[in-house]
C-alpha cells in the first residue's frame, strides 16, 4: 500500500531527568474569549527576544467566547518550529478540559494548573505545580470584570520564574503589547511579577524543563503569515482589494488595509491609492476584483474554501477573458464548513482547475511569512503577465500563527505590468492589432485599458467564444486556436513561478515532497530519521503550480518519493501524478488531514511503518 | 397606439460638441430579433451619447447574459465593453470604476439578469452608490433561454409553452428607491422622447442611475397584463406555430407627443395592451417616501408609471467616499503604488 | 507525443457516381428563427418511418432569430448515426454562408439552393439544383409573413423528390408535427407537394445520393436525450424539480415537467405528486433540491457547466452532510459562458471532486437515450443509498439532438430508497442510533426524516465537523474518523454504478477507450479502421465514475489505449490516470475540443497519425 | 432601560397541550457569548413553542451560518435541524417544504446572513411566500467573523477596529413589506412580552413570516446609531482592550411594560442607545402602504419601529399554489411516484 493516512501517534515514553535546555513544548489551556491570547504573545515574544526559536499555535474553536482553546509554544534551539505533538509543559486553567489535557501527557511533564482543579491527584508521574491564581488576581485587579483577563498574565510570572524566562523581557512584551495604554502595561506587569513571586516563593522546581538565552533570532522578526502576505500585497502594488470576512483569511485583508491607510495615503491631501472594498458575498468580491484587474488595477482578493467554491464561475470567466487577478487562499479544513479554525491543503486540486470546461490557474504556495511576503508581491507582476487569475495558497497554520522570520527584504524587481499597449503603442501598431492575436507565440497578447484615448483601443471581453479580435465568434476553428493559445500560455507560466527549494543529497535512501507548511514537519522529520534511524534523506519543497522540471529531475532521481501533504486524497501528489504521469510510481504519498498544524512524528512515524524501518 | 418603422441607421452628418461623427456611437449589427425593444434602447443610446458629446474612448460597457446584455455590442463601438457572467454585472462595473473612477460606466442588464439571479448584487450596488448608468432592458421574460418567467413577469401571464406565473412581480423603480439608488427612472422602448432625455439626465447624475426600460420581447413574452388576451390573439394572428419560428415585426414606438400626466395604451405585436402613465411636469422627484408611493399606486392601478421617480444629488457616490487619489488607480505609477524602502523598514523594526 | 488534439480533417475527395443508398449524410443551411426545426423534424420522422437508421443534429448559434443555423441528418445503413463529418447533400437557404457551405464541399456532392443565389456558379465539381422558392411559396402560402417559414417546408417536398424521400411519409410526419393544427397540417402538406411535384417536373438527378426503405427501425422511437432523461426522472420517481433556465439543460426540466403533468397529476383532485420549480439562479435551485432530498423528496435538479460552477458551495455541503439529491449536467462549451450552444465533456474533472475541500461525486454517463432514461431513473437510486450528490452527465449533443432508440424498459427493480429509519426501526434500536454511525461498515449511515414523529429521530445536519451523533464537534479524531468513512462510502459507490460495456477482442492491435457521446465516433471509427486498414481495435465505454475494476482490467490487458474525449485537457484520462495510476503508460488520449458532436473521421485520423498507419 | 439578569431556565413543570414538559423544546446549552440577544430569541422559542403546544417533531429549523444560525441547536431539541451554508438557507427551507408540507419550518438568521450574502434569496423566499418564521437576529455586524459591518450596520458607526461604515443600512422589514412578505414584524431581543406575542402571531401565519429582532452583539458593535458614544465608553469603562478578550455581560431585558404606542431609550453594554418605537394597539397592519410609510418614517426619526407592521392573510401559500397531493411528497410511496407501465407504453408509441 502506498498510501498512509496518518492519525494522530504517541510519542515514545520519556521519563528523563537530564535537563532540557530551549527544546520544548508550552501547551496553554485557556477558555476562549478570556483575553490568554495576549499573555500567550507576551511569552512568545519574551522567548523571541532570549534568541530562542521559537513558534505559537492557536488550537482554537469556531466560537467567540466560552469554549476551549488551546496555545502551544514550540522552542527548538535546532530551529524546528513546527509544532510538537507532545506536550512538555501544560498550562491547565480550563476546568472543562484540564482532565483530558492532563491524561494526555506523557510521564515527566509538567503541569502548572488552577489550584481549585486538584489536577495533582490524577496522576503520579508528572510535576505539578498548583498555583491560587483567584488569590493571587484579586490584590492586583481591583475590578472583578477583569481578572478573568488578568489571571492569565499571572502565569506568565509563573512560567518565567519555573522556566527561567526572564522577566526583563517579559517586562519589555508587555510594553510591546499594551503600547498605547500605560494603565494596561502597569496592570499586566503588575500581575506578571506577583505570578513570578509567589512562584518563586512557593513553586520547587522538579521538571527538567529550562529556557535561557541564546543567539538564534539575530535580525528576526515575528509575524503572521497573514500579516506577511498583507505586506506583500501593499509592497507589491496592489492597488484593489475586495474581500468578504471568513477565517481564516479576514485578519489578511484587515491588516492590508491597516498598512494601506499607513503607507498609502497622502498626508497631505488624505486621498489613497488604493481601494479597499468589503464586499456582500465572494461572488461579489471576486467580480469586483475582476472588473478592477479588467480595467488596469493591481487587484486582488482573500478568501478561504467556502468563498473559493462560489467563486467559481467569475474565476472562470476571468481566465477565458484573461484578466489578471489575485486569489490568496487561506486554506481551512473543508469539505463544507468543515472545521473553519483548523489548517488544511485541501483546496489544491479545487484552486488548480476552479471552474467548469478546461481550465488552469497557477498557483504560489508559500511556507514561510518571508514567502508569504515575496509571493504575494510577485503574484500580481505573474498576473499581469499571464493575464489571468493567480492563486496564492496559504493556510491558517501559516496564515494566522505567529512565526519567526528573517525581515523581508525590500522588493528589488520591477512591477511586471505586462503587456500593456500605450495610446502610442497602438499609433505604432498600425491597427495591427488584436486582443487576442498571439503576436509573440507565447500565447500572451497584448491588451488595452479601458480609458486608453486612442480610437482604436477598445475591445470586447467577454467569457463567450471569441476570435483573436475579440469578436464574438462560435467558428470552430476560432474556438480551438483560442483553446490552445491559452493552454500554451498556461503551461508557460511555470517559469514564472517560484523554482522548487532542493535538498539533494547522494546518499538519500528515499525522499520527500511537500509543500507550504509540511515544511516544517518535513524539516524536522528528515533530522529525526537521521538521529533516530540513521537514515538520510532528499527534499523537494514544491512552490508553485504548474511544476518546475526541476521537480520532475528530482522525483525521476529517486525511486521513493514521500509526498506529504494535509490533506486526504493526495491532492499535491494528484497534481504531481498529472504532470508527471511517467514517474508516478516513485509517488508514495502521507495525507494527515486532522486539522492540526502537521507535526514532524506524525511524518517520521509514517515513514518508518511504510520503510517498515 | 402608433407603431412606426424601425427607427433606420441615422447618416453620419454634422460632427458633435468632441468633433465626433455618429459612427463611433454606433455598434455592430444587432443580432437581436427584429422588433426586439432592446434595439430601441440601443438606437436611443447612440443618440443620446452622440449628442450630448461624450467621449467614447472614456465609457466602459458592461452587461451579464441575455439578449439585452448582448446589446452593448451594438453601440458605442470606439468604447470597451465587458459582457461578463449572468447577473453579477454590477460587482466587475464597481471594480471598473474603483479602477478608473474617472470613467464613465454603462451598465445594460436584461430582467432575468437583474431580478432574479443578480437581485444581491443589484442591491448591494445600489446602496454603495456606484457610479454607473444601470440600464434593465425589461421583457418580464428570459429572451435569451426562451421564454421562461423572470421575476418581473406580471402574475397569471403564460410562457409559450403554457406555464403560468402565480407570483407577484418584483418593481425594480420601487426597490431601487427604498435601497438607496440615487436616480430612478423608468421608461418605454418604444418612447423615444421619453427615453433620451432620461437617458441624458442620468448622464449628469453623480452615482448610481437606474433606468428600468419596459422592452417587449416580441417573440416569447405575452407582456404585462396581457394574460387574457395572449393565447386568443397568438391563435388567430398566426394560423401555425412552430417550432423555432420568430415572426417579424417591427419595432413599436410611442408617438412623440405622449404628454407628461397621462395615460397611453400601448399595443403590443401579441396585441396585448401596456398601460403606460407619464409622470406629470410638476412631479417633485426629490421625495423618497412620495416616489415610493406613487409606485406603490400605479402597481394597484396596472400602471406602469413612466419618468424620472427620484433623484438624489446629495448622496456622494461610492468612489468619492472612498477618497480616492485624484489619479484613476489604474494609472499610478510604480514609485507611488510601491512603498519607500524606509516603509517596511519602518514596520520590520516593529515586528522584530 | 501521446496526446492528440484534433483539428478538424477533410476527408479524402471522392469522386465517384456510383449509387449511395442510405449512407450518407443531408445539411441544410437556414437562417435562425426561420422555423426549419419542423421541416427538419419532418424530413427526419419520414427517413425514421421508411425504417433508415437516421439522427439529426442541430448546429445552432447562441441566438433567437437571424444567423447562420445548421441541420445535419446522418442516415446509415449501417445504423452509424454519429455526425458525418462530410456534407454529401447540402440544401443552402441562407445567403450569410452560402457560399462558405459550397466551398466546403467535397466533390461530386449536390447542392439544393435558392435559386437567386446563384451558387451553381462557384464550382464545377457538383451537382447543383437551383430551386426558386419565392416563386413556389406565394401560391400555397397567402400570408406574406409566413412565407420566411413555408418555403422551408418547400425544400422537403424537393428532397423527397431528389432523393427518394416517400411523400406519403412526409405527410404522416406533418400530421405528427402539427397534430391538433388541421390548418397547419394543410399549409404545410401543400408547401411540400408544391416542392415536390416543381422539382420532378423540373429538375433533374445527377447525383448518386438515393434513399430506400429499409427495415431499420422496428420498434423504436425518436427522441432527445434530455426528454429521454425527464421521463426517466418521471418514472424514476422524481418528486421535487428545481432548476435555472441554461441552455442545453432547460428543455430537460420543462419536458420533465409536462410528462409530470400528465402521469403524476390526480385526475380527479388535480393534486400533484411532484413539484417543480423554477428558482432565482443555481445556487437556488441546488439549494432547494438538498433540502427537499434532506427532508426525504427524490430531488433532482438540472443544469450546464456555469450552473455546476456555481452550486460548488453546495454540493460540498451535500456531499459532506449527507444528502441524497441528482445532479444533470448536461454540458455544453466552456470554459466560462463558452459557447452555450456547443457539446462538449468539459465537465468531467470539475463535476467528480466539486468543491473545496476533499470530496467526490459519483458520476453517471449515458450515451444514449436508453441510457439517459434508465441512468437517470437509478440515479435517485443510488443518491438515496449512498445519500450524496450523483451527477448524471449528459451533453449537449445528447440532450437537445433527436436520436433513434429502442422503445425504454419499464424500470423493473424496485426503487432503492436507502437507509431510512421509520418510527418502529428506532424504537427497535433502543435508542442505539446515531446519525453517522457507521453500524454495517460500509461507510453508509442510517438517516431519519423530518417529520418522523419518533422522539429521538431528529438530528441536526451540518456542513461543519461532526461526531457520529451528529453533534458538532472540531475534535481530531472525530473529524479523521468521518472522513475516512466517507471516503470509504464514496469508494464503494462503483459497485452501484453501471458497468462499462466492453467489447473485447483477442486480436486488438490496440484499444478504445471512452463516455458518452464518444461512443457513436468510436463505433464508426472502428469499423472504418477494419475496413480502410484492416485493423481489428478492442473497445469499452466506462459508464460511471469511480470507474468498475473491470475498466481498470481491460486496460491492463491492452497495452494502447486511446482515451476518446471532447474536451482539451484529457478529462477522463486524468481520472483513468488518477485512480488506476499503475496503468497510466498505457493511456493516450485523443481530444477533440471544437464543439460541433464528434464524428468518426476525425477519431480515425487521428489514431492513423498516432500509430503512423 | 432596565437590564434584568439572564433567563433563567424554567424548570419543568406542567405539560402543554399536548403533554410535553418543557425539556423537548429546550436545546444544547450555548456557546454565545454571555449577554448575547441571540440568547434571549432562544429563550423566547423555547417558550413560545412549549406554551403553544407545538409537536416539535413535526417542526424543522435551518439556519445559515453566523453566531445567529448556530441557535437552533440551543432550542428544540426534538426537531430536525439544519446549519447549512451562509445566505443561503431560504433555498434549503424552500426544499425542504416542499418535500413536506406539513412541517412547521423555523428559520434563524443574521444579518450579514439575510441581508448581505443571502440578500436575493431572502427576497425570492418571500416572494414565493414560502411557508416558514424566518427570524433575522439582527445586530449590524457579523458577530462570528469578529464584528465586520453587515448591510444593516447604521451610517457612521466603527468597527473595534476602527473602520467606519460609509453606507446607509438596508431595512429588512422595508424590504420585506415591497417584495411580498405576508408577515411583518420587528422586536427587540430584550422585549420578552412583545417578541412571544409575535412568535405566537407568526405561528399563526400560513406563509412567509419575517421577525427582525434587534438583537445587541455584546462583543463587537456598538450598535445602532451609537456612533457618538461608543469609543468614549468603551475606553472609560474597560481600561485596557487585550485581544480575544470578551469581557462577561448580562442580556438587556426591558421593562414588561413597555407600552404600545410609547417610544422607549434602552441602553446597550457599550453605553449606546437604542430607540424603539412600539407600535400603538390599534395600527392597522393590512396597509401596506402605510406600513411602508410608517417604516421610512421610523427610519428618519433615527427610531426602531417594533411590533407586527404588516400582515396579508389572503395570498397563498407556495406550497398551496403548488397544489401538492394531501400527503407530503417526502411520504408518498413507489407505487404513485412511479407511474404505470401503461404510461410508459403511451409515450413509447407517440414517439415511434
Ligand atoms: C449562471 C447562468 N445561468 C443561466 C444562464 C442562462 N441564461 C442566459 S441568458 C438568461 C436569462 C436572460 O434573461 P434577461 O436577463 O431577462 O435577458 P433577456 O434575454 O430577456 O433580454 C439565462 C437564464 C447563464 N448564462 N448563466
Ligand atoms: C461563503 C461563506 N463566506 C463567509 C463565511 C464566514 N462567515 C461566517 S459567519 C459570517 C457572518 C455572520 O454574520 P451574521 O449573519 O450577521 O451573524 P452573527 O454572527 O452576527 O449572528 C461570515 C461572513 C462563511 N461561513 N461562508
Ligand atoms: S428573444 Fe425577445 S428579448 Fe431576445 S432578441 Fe428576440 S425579441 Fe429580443
Ligand atoms: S460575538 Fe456577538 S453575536 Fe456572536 S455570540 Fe458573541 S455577542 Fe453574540
Ligand atoms: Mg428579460
Ligand atoms: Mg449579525
Amino acid at each position: 500500500m502506498h498510501d498512509v493516512n496518518v492519525a494522530p501517534v504517541e510519542e515514545p515514553v520519556s521519563q528523563t531527568l537530564e535537563e532540557v535546555v530551549n527544546d520544548f513544548s508550552v501547551h496553554v489551556a485557556t477558555v476562549n474569549g478570556s483575553g490568554s491570547q495576549s499573555s500567550n504573545l507576551i511569552l512568545l515574544r519574551a522567548l523571541f527576544e532570549m534568541g530562542i526559536p521559537v513558534s505559537g499555535k492557536n488550537l482554537f474553536p469556531s466560537n467567540i467566547a466560552g469554549l476551549p482553546t488551546w496555545y502551544t509554544i514550540r522552542a527548538s534551539k535546532y530551529g524546528f518550529t513546527g509544532r510538537k505533538k507532545e506536550t512538555d509543559v501544560l498550562v491547565a486553567m480550563n476546568s472543562q478540559t484540564a482532565e483530558e489535557d492532563v491524561e494526555s501527557l506523557s510521564p515527566g511533564r509538567a503541569v502548572i494548573y488552577d489550584e481549585p482543579l486538584h489536577l495533582n491527584d490524577l496522576r503520579q508521574d508528572l510535576h505539578f505545580y498548583p498555583v491560587p491564581f483567584d488569590k493571587l488576581v484579586a490584590p492586583v485587579c481591583p475590578a472583578p470584570k477583569l481578572r478573568k483577563l488578568v489571571r492569565n498574565i499571572i502565569y506568565d510570572g509563573v512560567l518565567a520564574s519555573l522556566l527561567g524566562i526572564e522577566m526583563e523581557e517579559i517586562r519589555n512584551a508587555i510594553l510591546k503589547q499594551f503600547k498605547t495604554k500605560p494603565k494596561a502595561v502597569e496592570l499586566n506587569w503588575n500581575a506578571a511579577v506577583a505570578g513570578y513571586d509567589w512562584a518563586q516563593e512557593h513553586l520547587v522546581k522538579k521538571d527538567p524543563f529550562r529556557f535561557e538565552r541564546m543567539e538564534g533570532n539575530k535580525g528576526k522578526i515575528i509575524i503572521e503569515g497573514n500579516a506577511a502576505a498583507a505586506l506583500g500585497a501593499v509592497f507589491g502594488g496592489v492597488s484593489v482589494i475586495t474581500w468578504y470576512p471568513i477565517t481564516p483569511s479576514s485578519s489578511l485583508a484587515e491588516s492590508a488595509q491597516e498598512y494601506l491607510k499607513r503607507f498609502r495615503i497622502d498626508p497631505e491631501t488624505g486621498k489613497a491609492t488604493f481601494a479597499v472594498v468589503q464586499a456582500e458575498d465572494e461572488l461579489a468580491s471576486i467580480g469586483m476584483a475582476i472588473g478592477a484587474g479588467w480595467a488596469g488595477a493591481r487587484s486582488m482578493t482573500t478568501t478561504a474554501g467556502p468563498g473559493i467554491s462560489l467563486m467559481s464561475e467569475f474565476v472562470g470567466l476571468a481566465h477565458f477573458a484573461e484578466i489578471p487577478v489575485v486569489l490568496i487562499d487561506v486554506q481551512r479544513m473543508g469539505p463544507s464548513t468543515g472545521l473553519p479554525t483548523r489548517t488544511s491543503q485541501g483546496d489544491f486540486l479545487s484552486a488548480a482547475t476552479l471552474s467548469h470546461g478546461d481550465t488552469l490557474h497557477p498557483m504560489l504556495i508559500p511556507a514561510t511569512p518571508e514567502e508569504c511576503f515575496e509571493f504575494t508581491a510577485k503574484a500580481f507582476d505573474v498576473a499581469e503577465r499571464i493575464q489571468s487569475p493567480v492563486f496564492v495558497m496559504l493556510d491558517l497554520d501559516l496564515g494566522m500563527n505567529y512565526w519567526t522570520a528573517d525581515k523581508f527584504e525590500y522588493p528589488d524587481w520591477e512591477m511586471d505590468r505586462g503587456k500593456v499597449l500605450s495610446e502610442d503603442d497602438i499609433e505604432k501598431l498600425l491597427g495591427n492589432w488584436g486582443r487576442y492575436r498571439d503576436i509573440d507565440g507565447d500565447g500572451i497578447t497584448y491588451r488595452t485599458i479601458p480609458g486608453n484615448r486612442h480610437p482604436q483601443a477598445a475591445y470586447f471581453a467577454r467569457g463567450t467564444g471569441h476570435d483573436p479580435d475579440a469578436n464574438y465568434s462560435e467558428r470552430e476553428e476560432d474556438w480551438i486556436r483560442n483553446m490552445a493559445r491559452i493552454r500554451k500560455k498556461m503551461l508557460g507560466t511555470r517559469r514564472l513561478l517560484p523554482e522548487p527549494v532542493i535538498d539533494d543529497n547522494p546518499n538519500a535512501r528515499f525522499a520527500f515532497v511537500g509543500a507550504g507548511t509540511s515544511n516544517e514537519a518535513i524539516r524536522e522529520s528528515r533530522s529525526q530519521l537521521l538521529l533516530e534511524y540513521g537514515i538520510e534523506t532528499a527534499y523537494c519543497r514544491v512552490r508553485g503550480w504548474p511544476f518546475s522540471h526541476r521537480t520532475e529531475d528530482f522525483i525521476a532521481r529517486h525511486k521513493r518519493v514521500y509526498v506529504v501533504e494535509q490533506n486526504r486524497d493526495a491532492q499535491l501528489r494528484t497534481l504531481l501524478r498529472r504532470q508527471f504521469p511517467v514517474i508516478h510510481d516513485h509517488l508514495r504519498s502521507i495525507c494527515y488531514f486532522g486539522g492540526m498544524p502537521l507535526d514532524a512524528r506524525t511524518v517520521t512515524e509514517a515513514v518508518v511503518e511504510e520503510e517498515r524501518l | 397606439m402608433s407603431a412606426t418603422t424601425t427607427a433606420k441607421r441615422k447618416k453620419t452628418g454634422t460632427p458633435n460638441r468632441i468633433g465626433l461623427g455618429l459612427d463611433p456611437y454606433r455598434g455592430l449589427k444587432t443580432t437581436l430579433c427584429a422588433g426586439c425593444g432592446h434595439n430601441s434602447i440601443s438606437e436611443r443610446i447612440i443618440e443620446c451619447f452622440f449628442e450630448m458629446g461624450i467621449d467614447p474612448t472614456q465609457v466602459v460597457k458592461l452587461s451579464g447574459i441575455g439578449c439585452s446584455s448582448k446589446s452593448p455590442a451594438y453601440f458605442l463601438s470606439m468604447s470597451h465593453g465587458f459582457n461578463s457572467v449572468h447577473g453579477r454585472m454590477p460587482a466587475v462595473a464597481t471594480g471598473a470604476v474603483l479602477a478608473n473612477k474617472q470613467l464613465l460606466a454603462l451598465g445594460v442588464s436584461g430582467d432575468g439578469d437583474t431580478a432574479s439571479i443578480g437581485l444581491g448584487q443589484f442591491v448591494h450596488m445600489m446602496r454603495r452608490n456606484v457610479p454607473i448608468i444601470y440600464i434593465i432592458e425589461d421583457n418580464g421574460c428570459y429572451g435569451l433561454t426562451k421564454g421562461q418567467f423572470s421575476a418581473t413577469a406580471s402574475r397569471g401571464s403564460l410562457t409559450k409553452t403554457g406555464i403560468s406565473n402565480d407570483l407577484a412581480p418584483i418593481d425594480s423603480c420601487g426597490l431601487a428607491v427604498q435601497m438607496g439608488a440615487t436616480f430612478v427612472a423608468r421608461s418605454f422602448s418604444g418612447d423615444k422622447k421619453q427615453l433620451q432625455a432620461i437617458l441624458k439626465a442620468a448622464l449628469s447624475h453623480r452615482g448610481t442611475a437606474v433606468v428600468d426600460v419596459v422592452s417587449p420581447c416580441v417573440t416569447f413574452n405575452d407582456h404585462v397584463g396581457s394574460t387574457k388576451s395572449y393565447k386568443y390573439v397568438r391563435d388567430n394572428k398566426i394560423p401555425l406555430q412552430s417550432i423555432g419560428f420568430v415572426p417579424f415585426f417591427d419595432e413599436i414606438h410611442v408617438e412623440e407627443d405622449f404628454a407628461p400626466g397621462s395615460v397611453r395604451e400601448v399595443e403590443l405585436h401579441d396585441g396585448s395592451l401596456l398601460r403606460l402613465e407619464k409622470l406629470e411636469e410638476d412631479y417633485d422627484p426629490t421625495d423618497r417616501l412620495k416616489a415610493l408611493g406613487r409606485i406603490e399606486a400605479a402597481v394597484e392601478q396596472g400602471q406602469i408609471i413612466t419618468g424620472v421617480l427620484y433623484v438624489d444629488t446629495e448622496m456622494p457616490s461610492f468612489t468619492e467616499m472612498l477618497n480616492l487619489d485624484d489619479l484613476p488607480l489604474a494609472q499610478i505609477g510604480p514609485e507611488r503604488l510601491r512603498p519607500p524602502q524606509s516603509a517596511l523598514n519602518e514596520v520590520m523594526t516593529e515586528l522584530a
